[in-house]
């Protein structure tokens, strides 16, 4: 079997990283993110990346890691709200950034992984975010068309694999992992345990291992919370 | 300003929203007020709510020892699973909202236009965090619900005849409640309708402070 | 809770057909098809039905049931190999058949469902199946707009639910059900064991409780096979 | 036609096509002839076969006692599964299809021209069945390899000028496989280039059977 399993991330990522690639993210917020892959991009150095991912991480965490360090020239995102050092970077120029709607650039992520080059959504339809893009009516409603992404990197956070790559999520960290794993031309997968053959269900495999190229044991699994919202423990 | 009526609370208006969700209902509540409105749902309406992240069904907040970081919904703010809980993908989640298979949403806004628009994602001049999932679910959802301040703090209208701030959707509104009146509208078609007043609000005074065009309905539910 | 659960197929349709309707169904060949609900609606009498499902059954199971009874009048397919009985009435024009290719089929369900009216593919251009659709270029190649397809009703098979209504489908059997079951303005599923509310592992559920408004135990549950093949036992 | 050599057997035009299978490479094998690729790929290559109802990681037919009717391929054949086989619904089969990840797709034809177009699904005046996944796989897998007669039972050619019977797809045939001969192409803006006979065939045999312009690869071949 050709081999997926690497020793870490810098194994994993050799020969995939280069000065203006575009690289697409799983996670949301930081939950379900590729935290062991991301210190390994900082690690290479490689810059002037545009990010697909659906925030930005924070100042010290998740990709925010990367806009400290300059690494990231642009973000395609849905939402940049929690990251100080992403504010000063937009502001003064040095960073672009595309919004997408965030079911719509879930929606990108998957065409482009599937193949579909284009399709059309109500999403935004009338406001500054689809002006400059293709309108068209279907049965009276007016939708406006978007475009699949394809990206030169796909790193995904998952919970599970097995060796030959097929990966299980587990609860909301699942988010944007597994569309991000179909749409890079290569997917680096860190995951917080690996299993044998045949431990997964095949019924209950999330992505299927053809689109995982090479697969690490994840060691950074800090999964940083934003908002810890208790309530009381009724007496 | 100050001896403008404050009308209904945040909680009042939370409870008014959840007065509209049907048993069975599958429902988004957005971040802010709108997510207080969980907290009203009569004990007899059974409702799964939704997050646009990729959970169906959504417990309460967790207890100190049942946080688990990969339990949260779109607010970033951890939570609980139910028996009937479901995790899909954002794309499958998102495709659940764009679809129309859920059935009211509830957000909270800074503009609202006679003709539905909506306007609750950016501020010019200030810094842009994005519109989040915002557009997908004002596009997606049967029925939206605006949960906001009836007046601006310096007593501008925010029920106006057009958005000033850039829109979320076009004609997607529903249903207006603000601390001052409650507003809806038949379908997407016709014009809003003022349907409720807070206690000590009178409808000169909802007429003083909204920019919008409208119907009077009071006279017609007081009859009915 | 709302009950979704009924008692038989009678009772899950009731309401829901009315002459001229489009239905679809989920399953591939004979696996995964929802036999108890396809004998609901031949009892029903329903006819002039646009039948969405990527095959047509076989002259007395599956769809095969409601062609032999005239009840459908169209068929949306890929591939209707296996019907001496379609083959009949489409030939003397009885019958009316619009091909999709497999891939397109099980994209346009689930376009309809997710809300997209229209999406682009490259399969199918400079084919017949692509006359008279609109084409446009993406980055130098032709790709084919194809349609969301929403229909009046979804019968889909699942293996378990729960009675919130949550699916899991049983291996192959899986196949189109998952997008019928989203692009149905209602949907009924027939499943082959009822489980408990938590029984459901919530991260390895196919299908969520959003998509089913109806549920019933399947009471045919014969699962003819079309080709079974066998290699000998390894003495 | 009696005295025209057979040329390969279907095995061995099969077992052709299995030698382009690389290690780590993920491939769809159509039904029929194509099928039998799996009987020829040799032990130290790991392959993982793709079925478009669903199904990744296809085992061989099951024993009497391992039937299962939950378990089919394309072809509805009963199989089995191998401990890496994942299941997924069909729409994202044919995502993995649609977006180029299936590296190889091994097909039956009825017709192939010299600019790669493909006829495998109807014969006009004859019942149509329909084009079950052939579209969707032509133009998505990354290399196609059609295995064929080299010519009609009529001695007419199949590999033509351009095909006369309505297309699967267009300038989608990387690789052809007949019972005489091989033929390849560096990529899709190239011609067909002749590489292989089968033993006891001449390339002017080869050449009188086919319409398609190729060009000869043979000496290239015995040089390298």
């Amino acid at each position: 079997m050709a081999e997926k399993i690497h020793p870490d991330a810098t194994s994993a990522l050799a020969g995939l990283l280069v000065d203006g690639m575009t690289i697409v993210a799983g996670g949301f917020g930081l939950c379900g993110i590729p935290e062991t892959l991301i210190d390994g991009i900082q690690a290479s150095g490689v810059t002037g990346i545009t990010a697909v991912s659906n925030n930005a991480g924070v100042d010290d965490f998740g990709l925010g890691k990367l806009l400290r360090t300059r690494q990231i020239r642009k973000m395609i995102s849905s939402y940049v709200g929690e990251n100080k050092e992403f504010e000063r970077q937009y502001l003064s120029g040095e960073l672009e950034i595309e919004f997408a709607p965030q079911g719509t650039l879930a929606e990108r992520m998957r065409a482009g992984g599937a193949g579909i080059p284009g399709f059309y959504t109500r999403t935004g339809v009338g406001t500054v975010l689809a002006e400059g893009k293709e309108t068209k009516e279907f049965d009276g409603e007016t939708y406006v068309l978007e475009r699949g992404i394809v990206a030169d990197l796909a790193i995904v956070k998952a919970w599970k694999a097995d060796p030959f790559g097929n990966l299980v999520f587990r609860k909301t960290a699942r988010n944007f992992n597994p569309m991000a794993a179909t749409c890079g031309r290569v997917t680096v997968a860190e995951v917080e345990e690996l299993v044998g053959p045949g431990e997964l269900e095949p019924d209950m495999i999330h992505t299927p291992s053809v689109f995982v190229q090479r697969l690490i044991l994840a060691t950074h699994n800090e999964k940083r919370i934003e908002q810890r919202t208790i309530r009381q423990e009724a007496a | 300003m100050t001896d403008m009526p404050k009308g209904w609370s945040r909680d009042q208006m939370a409870a008014r929203a959840a007065a509209e969700i049907k048993d069975g209902f599958y429902a988004n509540l957005g971040i802010g007020i709108p997510t207080l409105v969980a907290n009203h749902i009569a004990p007899d309406i059974d409702v799964t709510l939704q997050s646009e992240n990729g959970m169906l069904g959504l417990g309460p907040f967790p207890t100190e020892a049942e946080v688990d970081a990969d339990i949260i919904n779109a607010g970033k703010q951890t939570i609980t699973e139910l028996k009937r809980t479901s995790y899909c993908s954002s794309a499958d989640s998102f495709g659940m909202i764009r679809g129309g298979h859920i059935q009211l949403s509830v957000l909270g806004a800074m503009e609202v236009a006679e003709n539905g628009n909506l306007a609750n994602w950016m501020v010019p001049g200030k810094m842009v965090k994005g519109p989040g999932g915002a557009m997908d679910l004002v596009a997606g959802v049967r029925k939206i619900i605006v949960l906001m301040d009836h007046a601006a703090k310096d007593g501008s209208a925010k029920f106006r005849k057009a958005c000033t701030l850039p829109l979320t959707g076009t004609n997607v509104v529903d249903m207006l409640i603000t601390n001052l009146a409650v507003f809806d509208r038949a379908d997407r078609s016709s014009p809003f309708v003022l349907r409720e007043l807070a206690p000590g609000v009178t409808a000169e005074l909802v007429r003083s402070l909204t920019e919008a065009a409208y119907e009077d309905g009071l006279a017609t539910r007081q009859a009915a």
